[in-house]
């Protein structure tokens, strides 16, 4: 299986369609018994936060993100993986970005679906900067991020 | 020639987003105390360098990495995707 | 935000469209930051299944799920939990279940959606039968659905 | 007067899917001793409690659970859903 995964990158400034995207996954899964998608939302952490921008290194984050992909279609038995990720202006509430996975069976799916959302939040070049009332900020990486790839 | 590119707080703290360097760097710390050594605002970005991540033609590597052959240098701090 | 955790659940014998639900599961989250989707699908293993049948007790059904879901709740910080599980006669491809998990860091999203598959597997009455071309069979318990539950 | 019910392959054994007993069983246990005595399809339904589960008024229970105040018994294999 893991050499035949279907695997979907896309890095955009446009908005995407969760339902839609799941709803577009399932097909894509071919005999999978299982998916799993994971979808991240601004959060709005009361009137704090204006927006957020998120800053990517073009030609880099696709091979990244490609990479980290390939990675859990060689730890897992996956027939699918989709990736997207926004970059840009974002406003609370919205998605930022969703990861899917397919699999024949539940825990290859979830395993694989957290080990890509690990791997993307420290290993892939994106920066996140939060506007808010009282100016802007670049979001620090969190220790807990660097030490959550321990697990794998 | 070498692009050196920066992103988030270390091209505001340069600012600019990218330039094209002449060195005769051997390493990436080399070119790190290069580019310190020109100008206070380059001394502030790369003061700490614990702080920073490093990528030779978009592949991450250390700071003890050679130069040699590279194209495209890149700074900037830990990712915050996801 | 455990006591307030919307929880809704549905048994039914009709199909229902994961991309549609998953959508629609968004606004529901509130000001949630991460939301974990699980869809379960029949599997057609290579022609041996022609149908599946699940049958279920009505009445405990409903209230199991919703102790399991609301066991949940309790364990995990979250702004809302849905599951839909079917019963019935289905064919491979057909969605069996899902459940949808939304909390506001994603380790708590993406665990108790693992909690509630193990729970459910297990500890809600629901029987699967297989129908293939050699006859019918009910599905086995799996140990390892049983050794599942001592995680958490 | 109890309500005793049946799932999946315990019902087909037994060949109904629920029936109205009156018994004296103290427990769930004593039930099940009652109900293989009375024909070869109990007996085969019955032969293995340990690849049984029980419910007492739709929360699961152990077979050494009292009948007392109950009112609905069923009888199933594990469960296999998810």
């Amino acid at each position: 299986m893991a050499a035949t995964a279907a695997v979907r990158v896309r890095v955009q400034a446009a908005p995407f369609d969760y339902g839609a995207e799941c709803g577009g996954f399932v097909p894509a899964s071919g005999a999978s018994g299982a998916v799993v998608s994971f979808l991240g939302i601004v959060r709005g952490a009361a009137g704090r936060l204006a927006r957020m921008e998120i800053e990517h290194y073009p030609g880099m984050t696709e091979k990244a993100i490609a990479a980290i992909a390939g990675e859990a279609a060689r730890r897992w038995s996956l027939d699918a993986v989709l990736v997207i990720h926004r970059h840009g202006a974002l406003v609370p509430g919205e998605p930022i970005m969703m990861v899917a996975t397919a699999a024949p069976h539940r825990a290859a799916a979830f395993e694989a679906a957290e080990f890509l959302m690990d791997y993307l939040k420290s290993r892939a070049p994106f920066w996140k900067k939060e506007i808010g009332p009282d100016g802007a900020e670049w979001v620090a990486a969190a220790e807990r991020d660097e030490a959550a790839l321990g697990r794998w | 020639m070498i692009e050196v590119l920066y992103f988030a707080w270390v091209r505001e703290r340069i600012g600019l987003p990218r330039e094209s360097i002449e060195t005769g760097a051997a390493t990436v710390a080399d070119l790190v105390a290069e580019l310190r050594g020109r100008e206070a605002r380059y001394a502030a970005a790369f003061a700490d360098t614990a702080a920073l991540r490093v990528a030779l033609d978009q592949e991450l590597a250390d700071f003890s990495a050679p130069l040699a052959g590279v194209r495209e240098v890149a700074f900037f701090p830990p990712m915050t995707g996801g």
